[in-house]
């Protein structure tokens, strides 16, 4: 059996691994190592990142490729695309996905465009790797979850992991990939242990992963929300009924044949997305079985979401917000149609 | 800490002990809260205050509720020198239904709008637009009100403060930009991130004046506020003043401060510290008696003591909070 | 009948009758004057916007309230959102859609969330006029239709007009409106005419209009593409095939009892966006049906809708890029399962 | 006009000859632009950079290859001042196959990234970021380039501005700020949107040199860049250049440009024309004859004629060329 080691350590691991195999891998952003100037710090970190993923790289590759930058996230993720336009292999955080309100330019317009724009002749090697998610108890301009945003935007790829595992594979993957790579990282995931592979291994983007096998209902769930799934097929197998849980890891590119298989299989579909339930990746995901999966269903498609409101700060309200496996069971049980399934 | 003679014309007594409460109300609350966060009571992050209070209060003193301010994500004390009651504040932070906000912002977004306070803001750089839109806004609605933009070192390099300042400056709006220079913006030294020496320095991109003042030194942000806040009065346009300062606590709770100095923070903790400070000129300049200050103290501890108590009593917001407050005239429905 | 107006006079007609009967309501933005402190223009504009919309008003309202704006789309943007929190009735103008790149915290982090924040105890009635749309030959930065990025943020509301009599009366309804309004406008409908009642008159946010009626077939298009959608019911009712057009006019509240009715008629659904195919308004309007929707179909749910790719600049490709009454003709014979509707 | 002894030195005939060439290029073009986009063949947006050649070739003079420049929406005079291909370009222009970006691009998405050109930009403000990046890059791969940023008088007031200027600054990385403030942005005069009196008293708030030159004297210009380019390639850090220029044309093709004077555009158009003085300069000095220059006339008279001959004659862009080059490993599905 592999060794166990968290989600949080798991990214980290991808950087030192890329960054030792490249030196045009760089990171950079706020505090990602912290104490910059500091004379008693020096080559040592004073944070390693808000929630310490990237700590001891500052001390393993220097301050030169562990950048602290200013607070200026359209100065440093604009900085980040010609850096890597321009033969640097950067990867900047974002500190939270909600600070793309602060560079969205640099990502959407910029970043995003410059290779077509310039008729194929660029490419932008860049990973921006960004904190999101509800249920830490953080508050509205801290807990969103926009990988919807970044999806509609065509030039990026977007990945969303659930796994350790997959995290680093995908975190290796998006930094050796030659495209804009949005990798975002659920704060309340860093934590959570799985097995994780030593070394360099990469998993592919654009291939979804089935979590858990079943044949009566598919349930595909993004990031955080494939626990909850997970959760809510154990309790659904109580009652025998198989949910096959659907990771789809990267929203872009979305891997469709593997949804649409598992559709065929099923004939049933629920989407948990804890994003705001209006043009996210669950409606997305919907919109696309409902036109080429149509001939596979036998029931409507069921999404479950954050509400449309803002992610409120009160920890009662906080859980109500966000998917459960309990709003799960209930959505199979309508879609199964059998009520007896929530009862207990 | 000499007491020149405007100062001597424009502090009353009144408003010495006043400022001398608020700055205790800010110290003795964060110090609970502090205290509170440390048994795990308290939900999310928290940014405090201590050790800065002369800045709010020594700019707020010269305000009221038909002037606006714009906060920060450390913006315990702005709210407390702008007049927001301890108790909706304390129910805020524990996300209880009766606080300022019903429990949907919390320490980063306490509100109070009929108070001038226009949130605190967990958007670094968020401020500068609003306090200009509301120094726009009290131009023309010639309310004679100012905005003041509380901002931290670390905002100073994002681009809104350039957006900002620009704007103010260009259409002469009653705006006041208050630099509160602690030195670091999370754990990133000043003189690492800007490239100015000081804050103020910037002041001349925009043709406005600019003064760097010890920040924890209550007088004399309460001298530069008082004449920035009379020039905007008179439509003379913003002003920006740079207060050195320092934050007790770490950035927020749970940090360990590598990157500060032990010879810092004991300078900054005892010597330095802005209300003995205070509390000595108070006495010194017979503004208050050694008593009444006494007595503040005493019915400070009170106050915080019943916020406290306030908030822990008070209930969480009900299912049916979820989805109102999104919009003024419908509500979206919830997903289940 | 009324006379006709443009869909540029139109708007212009809007700002003027609200402007007139509030003084609360400002207009700032980017040239919407054009020429302050020009000494030989004064309260003359110089250019009443990039396209000429608000022109005129400078004139009738002076400078103080037709406010010419630096390069600044943080600054005014989000000052625009604190002057409403404080009793003023801003309309800002968003030069174009794209630019959102430069304000994107200032409309979702602070505009959208503060009454939220709050706890309900602040109003932001503020309008946000923006262009959008490809076919200008405008490029990749200046052509987009961004809707469905506002739609997915809590707060807002999203309107997207296709008529010039439905965007003066929506118009009018957005600036007397206590919320914030993303105000959409088509930069190639702007010489469009079309009948106009005179004087003030308001059309509900969040009410679709069903633009032409029909029992065979849905297509639910948005904006500029109602008439892409109405130009293909023309030419499929040569065919016998009565298409119903529903024109939502806004994304945000959406009126889903409408689409809905039009479904359950027809059991047949197109959706027409111009925008970009992931995460976008189609997706979220084909996700709804087939939640709510399912047992009104009989056919897979079709969407047309730009390619996952930036707008290109050459005009073949742009062409290429748009949706167009063939295609919604394609899509529809592949749901009635008779090709011969194409052939000809 | 003093010819200084630096300019001596460092101005060779060679170098002479190709500046004039280069400015005599970027006027012809874009009157040519200006005439064609007249006739209704030309689509979209186009603004012109006829006025103010000097700037762009005053500075490109000192770049080579491994130097980058980010450009604005007024691209076309650093596009050619950076070596683009002149026929790529205007086939570019026109939307055609042959075009520097395929025909994706159009006027303001002219790029060149082997020739260190990194794009017109259609984002005001868009290239402070890029430009610091570029110079990040330059300095951590240790190639010596240093990278240029230009920029308007508008786009100064943008928060990238502040955001670019600062990290170059803090990095002491080899970027040069130039601004080109012609006076306007789009209908509005710099007086009115900056609240500065000088772009280049901007340089005080990142604590790096700060000049104003007048940008249609192609020597100064060429001068101050010279200095600057060498603390850049020093490791000294930035400079910010403000370049007073004018632009011939109004703000795109069909500008009635009301908020011009006439005083202004005939003095502009005739005795301050910058092609005219240095001219002038280069046969006062001996730096050419005036067969020399005539015949570069000519050349140039003929390289335009060919450009567009070239994008007139190529083809559109087929269909199968709308989704490529979104991504560099795959191409996504169209939606028919
Ligand atoms: C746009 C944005 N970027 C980054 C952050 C994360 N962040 C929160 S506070 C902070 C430091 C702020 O420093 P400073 O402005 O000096 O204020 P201080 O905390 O010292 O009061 C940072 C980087 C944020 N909240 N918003
Ligand atoms: C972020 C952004 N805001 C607004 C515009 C619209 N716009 C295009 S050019 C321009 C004026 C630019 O003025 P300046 O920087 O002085 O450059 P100039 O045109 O004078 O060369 C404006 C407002 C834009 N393209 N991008
Ligand atoms: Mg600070
Ligand atoms: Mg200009």
């Amino acid at each position: 059996m592999a060794r166990k080691i968290s989600f949080s350590d798991a990214v980290n691991e991808a950087m030192a691994i890329t960054m030792r195999n490249d030196e045009h891998v760089i990171l950079l952003g706020e505090d990602v190592a912290g104490g910059a100037n500091v004379d008693h710090l020096q080559n040592e970190e004073a944070w390693g990142g808000v929630m310490g993923v990237t700590q001891g790289l500052v001390q393993e590759f220097g301050r030169d490729r562990v950048l602290d930058t200013p607070i200026a996230e359209a100065g440093y993720v604009g900085a980040a695309v010609s850096a890597a336009a321009t033969g640097m292999r950067p990867v900047a955080e974002l500190m939270f996905n909600d600070f793309i309100g602060s560079c969205l330019d640099e990502v959407m317009n910029q970043g995003a465009k410059l290779r077509y724009m310039f008729g194929g002749h660029a490419k932008i090697p860049l990973v921006i790797r960004t904190m999101h998610g509800a249920g830490f108890r953080a508050a509205a301009q801290h807990s969103q979850s926009l990988y919807g945003m970044f999806t509609a935007i065509p030039g990026l790829k977007v990945v969303v992991p659930s796994t350790p595992a997959d995290a680093k594979g995908l975190l290796i993957s998006a930094i050796e990939d030659d495209d804009i790579v949005i990798f975002f990282e659920d704060k309340t995931l860093y934590n959570v242990k799985g097995e994780v592979p030593e070394g360099h291994y990469k998993i592919p983007i654009g291939k979804a992963d089935i979590k858990r096998e079943g044949s009566d209902i598919t349930i595909v769930a993004i990031g955080k929300q494939v626990q909850t799934a997970l959760d809510a097929a154990d309790k659904l197998a109580e009652k025998g009924i198989q949910a096959e849980v659907v990771d789809p890891r990267s929203l872009s590119p979305l891997d469709e044949d593997t949804i649409l298989k598992s559709v065929q299989k099923t004939s049933r579909l629920v989407i948990v997305d804890e994003a705001n339930p209006r043009c996210n990746a669950a409606t997305d995901i919907s919109a696309m079985v409902a036109d080429k999966g149509f001939d596979f269903l036998d029931a409507p498609i069921k999404m479950i979401t954050a509400p449309h409101s803002p992610v409120p700060f009160s920890p009662s309200l906080e859980d109500l917000y966000l998917p459960s496996p309990e709003k799960v069971i209930k959505a199979v049980a309508e879609l199964i149609d059998d009520e007896s399934i929530v009862a207990s | 800490m000499g007491v020149s003679e405007i100062q001597q014309q424009s502090l009353t007594s009144e408003k010495a002990k006043w400022m001398y409460q608020k700055m205790a109300e800010i110290r003795r609350f964060e110090d609970q809260v502090h205290e509170t966060f440390s048994t795990g009571v308290l939900p999310g992050f928290v940014h405090l205050y201590a050790g800065e209070e002369a800045v709010a209060v020594g700019v707020c003193a010269h305000l009221d509720d038909k002037d606006s301010i714009t906060s920060t994500h450390r913006g315990h004390g702005h709210c407390i020198a702008k007049g927001c009651d301890l108790k909706g504040m304390m129910a805020e932070i524990y996300g209880k239904s009766t606080g300022l906000c019903k429990g949907k912002g919390g320490s980063m977004h306490i509100a109070d709008v009929s108070k001038g306070m226009l949130g605190a803001n967990g958007i670094v750089g968020g401020g500068f637009p609003l306090a200009t839109g509301a120094g726009l806004s009290a131009k023309l609605r010639k309310t004679g009100g100012v905005a003041v933009c509380f901002f931290g070192d670390g905002a100073n390099n994002h681009g809104t403060f350039h957006e900002g300042i620009n704007m103010a400056a260009i259409w002469k709006l009653p705006v006041i930009f208050v630099a509160e220079n602690n030195g670091y913006a999370e754990a990133t030294p000043f003189e690492y991130a800007s490239s100015c020496e000081s804050i103020s320095d910037r002041a001349a991109s925009y043709g406005i004046p600019g003064e760097t003042v010890d920040g924890k030194d209550t007088m004399a942000v309460y001298e530069a506020a008082e004449r920035a806040v009379e020039r905007a009065r008179n439509g003379e346009g913003p002003t920006l003043i740079e207060c050195k300062t320092y934050r007790n606590y770490g950035h927020f709770e749970g940090d360990a401060q590598k990157y500060k100095t032990n010879e810092e923070r004991d300078e900054h903790l005892k010597e330095l510290d802005a209300i003995i400070r205070f509390r000595q000129h108070v006495l010194t300049t017979d503004l208050a008696s050694e008593d009444e200050l006494h007595s503040i103290d005493e019915s400070v501890r009170k106050e915080i003591e019943d916020a406290v108590e306030f908030a822990e009593k008070s209930p969480m917001p009900e299912a049916d909070q979820l989805t109102t407050d999104v919009y003024v005239d419908y509500q979206p429905g919830g997903e289940e």
